[in-house]
């Protein structure tokens, strides 16, 4: 793999860039891997590189029927946080912020991470309550977190109009080093990584089947062909039932459309990220100067990775009421992603009733964030067989109703 | 008696060609039971003077009315100060019968749309089909005003009347009055 | 954006008249039932990529409860029905069948 | 030099003048000028900056593709930036500055940038900037923001306003060219609903400005006539400055109308949002000039030659006076003889193709024009504006053959059909090879909620590039359309249209085919976004082999025109290298809105006050006139405290509650939730849906009961009273009133439709008000009226009856503790009651209380409250609610899911009383902190605050929390989180910190 540096873009440019390497290796499967990842999102790849780095577990295979970073990882809004309530939670999104700060220099890949801070609005005395008590679980889960008055609001965000007679703002939940990355280069960080170890990344390679042999995973049929494993892993996210289907066994996971859309691109005029929930809406604006905006779920199922209007309209006006200024900007684009959505809103990763088969879903509306924590998790979960950050996101919570219910506090999801 | 108001306490506006109009007191009673019992069909017919309605129909108006709200309900339309006796006879008819009639005539607020473009300022804020061919005189839709249920029958071409729930009667006449101000669009 | 018929009321209603409810035809289990059987009525949903079948509340219309039948990658409508079945009509199922031959969503096909 | 010419300019008035201004520069211009029509008559050639390398950009193109002509429009209130030159209309007045430099348009800093395009290559930035880690955020980060952006950031609230419109059609026609008025005079023959939008401001489209001929006419004459007999038919309506801005499924359209941004000074809304059903939508939406890929592309002056055509003859403006014309097809012609025929100077022709052209070419020549065929331009001369060109041979490396002087180039790479609309909601492409052009493919198109087509794409949109074709095929998608929404009325034929034989367009994706580094490093694909051939090349190189990759890594059509000039042309530079085809390579994802629409018009008339509904109580505006310090529940303001003149907020509820304990409170508690239940079952469905026995309770009183969703866990609370034998009023939390009624009216129809029981939402008939403290019965009874003492009305029974001349139904409830009674009126005599009550009240010292005041009473009282004890995680037994758990119930709703292992759990947190040891008042929030650390790290906990106060009453902090325990620790004492490393002692205690015995409520 050739090391990127400033240096080695000057060398390159000297010779009109013809010494750049493949950023990933073309792959045709082998007959056999010690582990199958289905899905090369984030979450799948990550998952495949600490199974290497971490573990030692090289001979793997990802598999994806698109390409890259295709899915969710490629059409979220990039907001990195860990400001969440739940241990559980906490700790996994907090490992996975903490990884993401060195990040670029791990995978020699500038990832873009930008902790340039996120702010979640309190509006309502309910809201200010719910913050509080998430700065406070924070305090003693060693995530950094602050509730802050609508001054310093007004501070880090001048844009932000405090004083709207509807929702005034009231506070917020303020993380310094929570911020953003660019997602693209998330996926093609951790591909490239995985591709330097000799793993195979397969694109344009669909799972048709998972083939099992007493209970035990064997295999799986493919689109190029039967590939076999010993253990294999599910990170599909909204197509995470379609392979349940497929293993024989079922998740507590729905599928739904999730929006977003970006202005046009403007000067500099906002260096946080600010997520107000009371009306449904957040905002931060992207290094090319886009402001981007995350919408809501759709509440039906759906696999068609377009979702409904009004939800675009109902996020839109709220931020139009937040951020005054926004309304003579202009949408330049908006899309739609399929979010897998747990019975509790928090995700799934865990062993499966098919031995071999693990599975890495349920992310809904924050995956991206949890990109190198999830992955760290998991395949410390697939090497050792137990990980403490995976222990209460097993698929068989729900039948107790050991809920990790984040929407307890004023948070959501997102 | 005490002083009874409506939500909108005789709110008026004019824009243009239209005017919004609080109605008033009205008495207003949900009346649920089986729609195609014969009972029910006198004793409405005995309370407001109107037969039961067709789906979707408002039979009669503001002074005296039978609207369609769904397959078991009923909204009746009397005089404020008819509601609870209209109320009261209504369930010494149906005693027999599986029913309800509730008194909401302060739970709601009626305002008249009128105006050569009416159709327009509600096909503003609503998702409803409301071209003159299709939406005739005396039909009624329940459907969504902005961000709030809300009700409305046409009463000739020019006139409607919206029926939404009380607290948000100045909401529904803020939209209305807004819609109207900005125009008519020149489609029906 | 979504539009469904109520079969109320006989609405092409918009999407933004209506509110979604999740997965039709779920059999209650209440006290003293299996603890599988209780996971699945709470949790565990079909969530096709194909025919599924839904509940749908005519909210800001005439506030009743139906059920419709679509299909969640093309979004097809095949039809709605009143709340009170525990499964869909026949005629709808042969109209499904008519369109997505071999189709099969729990037990009914 | 770009200039107007005497004559000529079908869209200009030249009657009426119009001044305008271009970086604080006094302009002229004329009405039906663009601004990119006026800037090019003032001889304004370079007008912005690019995106990544701040190169000079000149306007490119006349429409909605326009990639570079981007300006801020306005000041203050209707300040707008990245305002499309091609598509904005002059005005007097109008002030525009361009975009993306510093210090000027002419001088650029950021101008380096080009110089080190070299170090730039697409994805450099994963490459580079990795060390020192904290120099990214501070300080690579903030450079590249700054340096990237485009417009200014609009400072003012926006001065404008908006609307939305909801229409339902059969056919909805976007697009009025001829393929569009041809397609919506047959639908409107036939008799359907029509509607037919025309994003600019003129009908026609490109056959008018190229005079075809139609059925023997001037494409101008039979537009007019067309539009005549459109405009007799009461079914269609016409509407112009209106695009279609999306497609989405169920044939729900978006369509973007601007009513004024060309007559700034009338009234109403700016733009008006069409929300449209369309049982069928043709887009006749046109097709796109490509350009041509060679070096020097985009400096200023290379235009495409259908712009240079528009200009000419929409506008009397002349691009230059010397057009070297550069083509691979022969639409490109047409300018060449459109410019020849004013007069102006055609050096050459410059044909790729080594066969030349068909009649049009023909005609060129027979003019007198040069046509150089099989040759290419291998570099364009000029920096800030073209100034001439270097021809070479097309099959070659570019080697320089000749030079010619020129100071416009219009180059044409054939036509892109516009798909968007066709696309957005999954229609799919076919490629054409013939035309090298993806078109719909009408064997997949999208499909409606009837699983049938909704969209029908016709006329050039459908890749019908000639006159006969297009017209012909918009007249049949109009047929065809009315035909599916059910009409079929008598109906025309087919108009004709004309066309010169054309010869085969070569697709040529690079000029010339074997270009150097250096030239494919100067030959734009996106101008905007600064993407060259040699970086998409760059991509497939390093393996991004994907169009979605190559489009990400390399930024190509990303930029504000969505690569409407630059997507066709990347991916085939992409397959070309990658070595397939173009259909193999695939398309991008086409999203909406076709070009970008106000968030304003998305928001519509949501704004300021009618943002979000509020609801009113009958005495809100009492509230509002008193002063009243509101809090948002729900969509609710109610007040939150009545703070006196001078007095805090905080100093109003210590006062509120001292006055409620030793006189007496007033609360408005219209709010509430009130539903009326009844039926032969109701008692049986009550029984179900509360876990209490709500059916055994007696007529005449009132039981708290708790209701529980499936999962077990708590959603609502209130008092339910006994009306009568078959009916109960519920009451349920302020927030609570619509989502319980929707959750009987659920349980009622979808699970136990056969149980007789009605429900009716009757909150809002009645404004209930609380009279509450020592001295409420005073109070009322000074009002003479119904017997409202101990014996007649005891704790938890109600009465109806009079007070004063009002009908009142009177609940003997108390959520204070206090000696209570909460009083329903009509809501029609709600406020007169209020004051009623107020003046009867002043003698015992009466007043208001808000929502603050009521919840210290009932935490003093150690009453729970929704949303604070509860989270959606709580169960009733976690809040020792077990009394009101009926044990004789086989069934009620969450009863199973509180079997469950975790739900019985001895370990679960339990309400207790908190008491600090020093007083002060536990932070909101905070957690009771454990031994040790668990298995991540994490301090172990051992509880949590539900709610804390001070309490005025008992003069220091109390609270209540759920504690690991608890109930079985009383006394034991622990530690609260109150800051970073600082804890705050607190001692387990009972939870009702006020009159245990309860005597006052009793009173």
């Amino acid at each position: 793999m050739k090391h990127y540096s400033v240096f080695a873009v000057a060398r390159e440019a000297l010779r009109q860039h013809t010494g750049w390497d493949r950023a990933w290796a073309k792959a045709e499967p082998k007959k056999k891997y010690d582990v199958i990842i289905v899905g090369a999102g984030g979450h799948g790849l990550a998952t495949a590189y600490y199974l290497g780095k971490n573990h030692g577990i090289r001979n793997v295979a990802i598999l994806e029927k698109g390409w890259l970073g295709g899915g969710n990882t490629g059409r979220n809004t990039t907001i990195i946080r860990s400001n969440y309530l739940q241990d559980p939670s906490a700790a996994i999104y907090e490992k996975s912020r903490s990884l993401y700060e060195t990040l670029s220099q791990d995978l020699n890949y500038n990832i873009m991470f930008s902790p340039r801070g996120v702010m979640m609005l309190a509006q309502t005395q309910h809201e200010i309550r719910g913050y509080q008590r998430t700065a406070h679980a924070n305090g003693l889960q060693g995530v950094e977190t602050a509730f802050i008055g609508p001054d310093k609001v007004k501070e880090l965000c001048p844009i932000i109009n405090i004083s709207g007679p509807r929702y005034p703002v009231l506070g917020a939940l303020w993380q310094p080093r929570g911020g953003t990355a660019r997602h693209d280069a998330v996926a093609w960080g951790y591909a490239r990584a995985c591709s330097a170890m000799g793993m195979d990344i397969i694109q344009q390679c669909e799972v048709t089947g998972i083939r099992r042999d007493a209970g035990k995973v064997v295999g799986v049929d493919t689109t190029k062909g039967p590939i076999d494993c010993d253990k294999l892993a599910l990170v599909t996210a909204g197509h995470i039932g379609v392979m349940a289907n497929m293993a024989g066994f079922r998740l507590p996971v729905e599928s739904l459309a999730l929006q977003a859309l970006v202005s046009e691109p403007i000067k500099p005029v906002m260096d946080v990220v600010v997520m107000a929930n009371t009306v449904h809406g957040y905002m931060s604006q992207s290094d090319k100067g886009e402001m981007v905006i995350g919408g809501g779920t759709d509440g039906f199922n759906n696999y068609t990775q377009r979702g409904s209007f009004h939800h675009i309209e109902e996020t839109v006006r709220a931020l139009v009421e937040t951020f005054p200024m926004i309304s003579r900007l202009k949408m330049l684009r908006q899309w739609g992603g399929i979010v897998d959505m747990t019975g509790d809103r928090s995700p799934i990763l865990s062993k499966t009733p098919v031995e071999g088969i693990f599975v890495n879903c349920g992310w809904g509306t924050g995956g991206f964030k949890a990109i190198p924590g999830s992955g760290w998790a998991m395949a410390e979960l697939m090497a050792k067989g137990a990980s403490p950050l995976t222990e209460e996101f097993s698929m068989w919570r729900f039948r107790e109703g050991k809920f990790i219910d984040e929407s307890v506090a004023a948070g959501v999801a997102h | 008696m005490p002083e009874a108001t409506s939500a909108l306490n005789g709110r008026e506006a004019s824009a243009g060609a239209i005017t919004l109009r609080d109605a008033g007191l009205v008495g207003m009673i949900t009346l649920r039971g089986n729609l195609a019992s014969a009972k029910l069909k006198a004793a409405v017919k005995k309370a407001v003077g109107q037969a039961v309605p067709e789906v979707r129909r408002m039979a009669g108006g503001l002074e005296g009315g039978a609207g369609w709200m769904s397959p078991d309900e009923l909204l009746l339309v009397t005089a404020h100060d008819k509601a609870a006796e209209t109320v009261a006879a209504l369930s010494a008819a149906l005693k027999a019968e599986h029913h309800m009639a509730v008194n909401v005539s302060d739970a709601r607020a009626v305002i008249t749309l009128r105006g050569g473009h009416a159709a327009e300022v509600l096909a503003k804020l609503a998702p409803a089909d409301l071209d003159p061919d299709l939406f005739p005189v005396g039909e009624l839709r329940r459907t969504r005003l902005g961000q709030v249920a809300a009700a409305f029958w046409k009463s000739d071409e020019d006139t409607f009347h919206v029926i939404c729930f009380r607290s948000v009667a100045d909401y529904v006449f803020d939209l209305l009055e807004a819609s109207a101000k900005a125009g008519p669009v020149g489609v029906f | 954006m979504l539009t469904l018929e109520c079969p109320y009321c006989g609405v092409q209603a918009d999407e933004t008249e209506l509110s979604p409810g999740g997965e039709a035809h779920l059999k209650r289990f209440g006290p003293g039932s299996d603890i599988d059987d209780f996971e699945g009525y709470l949790f565990m949903r079909e969530n096709p990529k194909g025919v599924h079948f839904e509940r749908w509340r005519h909210a800001y219309g005439c506030g009743k409860w139906f059920l419709a039948a679509r299909d969640t990658a093309t979004l097809e409508v095949f039809g709605t029905y009143p709340a009170q079945t525990t499964e869909p009509p026949q005629a709808l199922r042969e109209a499904i069948s008519a369109k997505r031959p071999g189709w099969r969503w729990r037990d009914f096909a | 030099m770009s200039t107007r010419l005497a004559e000529g300019g079908r869209l200009i008035d030249r009657s009426q003048a119009v001044k305008f201004t271009f970086n604080g520069k006094h302009f002229k211009g004329f009405a039906g000028d663009t601004l990119a029509s006026a800037l090019l008559a003032n001889d304004q050639m370079m007008v912005g900056r690019s995106f990544k390398y701040h190169r000079p950009r000149g306007v490119v193109a006349a429409g909605a593709e326009e990639p570079n002509a981007l300006v801020n429009l306005g000041k203050g209130g209707t300040f707008e930036p990245n305002q499309r030159a091609t598509t904005t209309e002059v005005f007097d007045g109008l002030a525009a500055t361009s975009q993306n430099h510093w210090p000027s348009l002419e001088f650029d800093v950021g101008a380096i940038n080009t110089y080190l395009a070299r170090f730039l290559p697409a994805g450099f930035y994963y490459k580079m900037f990795i060390h020192p880690r904290p120099f990214w955020k501070y300080i690579y980060e903030p450079f590249i923001r700054q340096s990237a952006g485009l417009g200014k950031a609009p400072k003012d609230r926006d001065a404008d306003t908006y609307e939305h419109f909801h229409a339902f059609v059969d056919v909805l026609v976007i697009g009025g060219g001829i393929a569009g008025l041809a397609a919506a005079r047959e639908a409107g023959r036939a008799g359907a609903r029509v509607m037919l939008i025309e994003q600019t401001a003129d009908w026609g489209g490109r056959a008018v400005v190229d005079g075809v001929k139609l059925g023997g006419k001037d494409a101008g004459v039979w537009v007019k006539d067309t539009l005549q007999e459109l405009e007799t038919m009461p079914n269609v309506d016409l509407r112009r400055r209106t695009m279609g801005a999306g497609v989405y499924d169920h044939g729900y359209v978006l369509a973007y109308e601007r009513l004024r941004d060309h007559v700034p000074e009338m009234d109403g809304p700016r733009h008006r949002l069409w929300r449209i059903r369309a049982r069928r939508t043709i887009t006749a939406t046109g097709a796109i000039e490509r350009p041509l890929s060679f070096a020097g592309n985009d400096v200023p002056g290379v235009l495409l030659a259908s712009a240079v055509r528009d200009y000419l003859v929409n506008f009397g403006v002349s691009v230059g006076d010397r057009t070297v014309v550069v083509t691979n097809n022969d639409d490109a012609y047409r300018t060449a003889l459109a410019l020849h025929s004013h007069g102006l100077i055609v050096p050459a022709i410059v044909d790729a193709r080594p066969q030349g052209g068909g009649e049009l070419a023909a005609a060129a020549k027979a003019a007198g024009i040069r046509v150089a065929n099989g040759m290419a331009v291998a570099v364009v001369k000029g920096g800030k504006r073209v100034t001439g060109v270097t021809l070479c041979l097309q099959a070659g490396e570019g080697a320089p053959l000749e030079e010619i002087a020129c100071d416009c180039v219009a180059m044409s790479g054939g036509w892109s059909p516009v798909v968007h609309l066709w696309s957005h909601c999954g229609g799919k492409l076919s490629w054409d090879d013939d035309q090298a052009m993806f078109r719909p493919d009408a064997g997949r198109p999208p499909t409606g909620a009837d699983g049938a087509p909704m969209v029908i794409a016709a006329g050039t949109a459908n890749g019908h590039l000639a006159t006969a074709g297009a017209v012909a095929d918009g007249w049949a998608a109009g047929l065809a359309a009315a035909k599916a929404a059910g009409h079929a009325g008598k109906t025309g034929t087919a108009p004709k249209g004309e066309d010169a034989a054309a010869a085969a367009p070569l697709p040529v994706w690079l000029m010339p085919q074997g270009a150097s580094y250096a030239k494919r490093s100067k030959a734009w694909l996106d101008f905007q976004n600064d993407v060259k051939v040699s970086d998409v090349q760059l991509a497939a190189q390093e393996g991004f082999e994907s169009v979605e990759h190559a489009k990400r890594y390399t930024t190509l059509g990303m930029a504000t025109d969505q690569g409407k000039l630059s997507n066709i042309n990347g991916l085939a530079t992409l397959s070309n290298a990658l070595n397939v085809t173009i259909p193999q390579v695939g398309t991008t994802t086409f999203r909406p809105p076709y070009t970008p629409i106000s968030m304003g018009a998305i928001a519509g008339v949501a704004r300021d006050a009618l943002f979000q509904p509020v609801r009113k109580t009958p005495i809100h505006d009492w509230h509002e006139a008193n002063g009243a310090d509101f809090e948002p529940v729900g969509q609710w303001r109610r007040p939150y405290a009545f703070p006196r003149k001078g007095e805090s907020v905080h100093d109003a509820v210590m006062r509120e509650v001292k006055n409620t304990r030793t006189n007496v409170g007033l609360l408005d508690a219209s709010t509430l939730g009130k539903l009326v239940v009844t039926g032969p079952d109701a008692g049986r469905f009550l029984d179900m849906l509360y876990t209490n026995m709500i059916s055994t309770l007696p007529v005449g009183k009132c039981r708290y009961g708790l209701m529980c969703n499936e999962n077990g866990f708590l959603i609502d609370d209130g008092v339910v009273a006994r009306i009568d034998e078959q009916t109960w009023l519920c009451h349920t939390t302020t927030g609570g009133a619509e989502r319980i009624h929707g959750h009987m009216e659920d349980w009622l129809q979808c699970e136990w439709w056969d149980w007789k029981v009605y429900v009716a939402n009757v909150t809002e008939q009645f404004a209930q008000i609380g009279v509450v403290g020592p001295k409420a019965r005073d109070v009322l009874e000074s009002l003479g009226g119904m017997d409202l003492s101990k014996e007649a009305l005891p704790f938890m029974q109600w009465a109806d009856g009079k007070i004063g001349e009002f009908d009142a139904r009177v609940y003997r409830i108390s959520f204070s503790g206090e000696l209570s009674y909460e009083v329903a009126v009509p809501a029609s005599q709600g406020r007169a009651f209020w004051d009623a009550l107020l003046k009867a009240g002043e003698a015992h010292g009466i007043m208001p209380y808000g929502t603050e005041c009521l919840h210290i009473m009932r935490a003093e009282k150690g009453f729970i409250m929704i949303g604070d004890e509860t989270d959606g995680t709580v169960i009733p037994q976690d809040l020792n609610l077990g009394w009101a758990i009926s044990k004789k119930k086989d069934d009620y709703l969450g009863k199973r899911a509180q079997e469950r292992s975790h739900m019985t759990d001895p370990n679960r947190w339990k309400l207790v009383g908190l008491e600090t040891l020093d007083g002060s008042v536990i932070p909101d929030g905070a957690y009771a902190i454990g031994d040790g650390v668990n298995a991540n790290g994490q301090r172990n906990t051992q509880g949590r605050v539900t709610s804390t106060y001070f309490s005025p009453t008992l003069g220091k902090g109390i609270a209540m929390g759920l504690v690991l325990n608890g109930p079985d620790r009383m006394g034991e004492v622990i530690e609260f989180t109150k800051g970073k490393d600082v804890t705050v002692k607190a001692r387990i205690v009972d939870q009702v910190f006020y009159d245990k015995a309860g005597e006052k409520q009793n009173a």
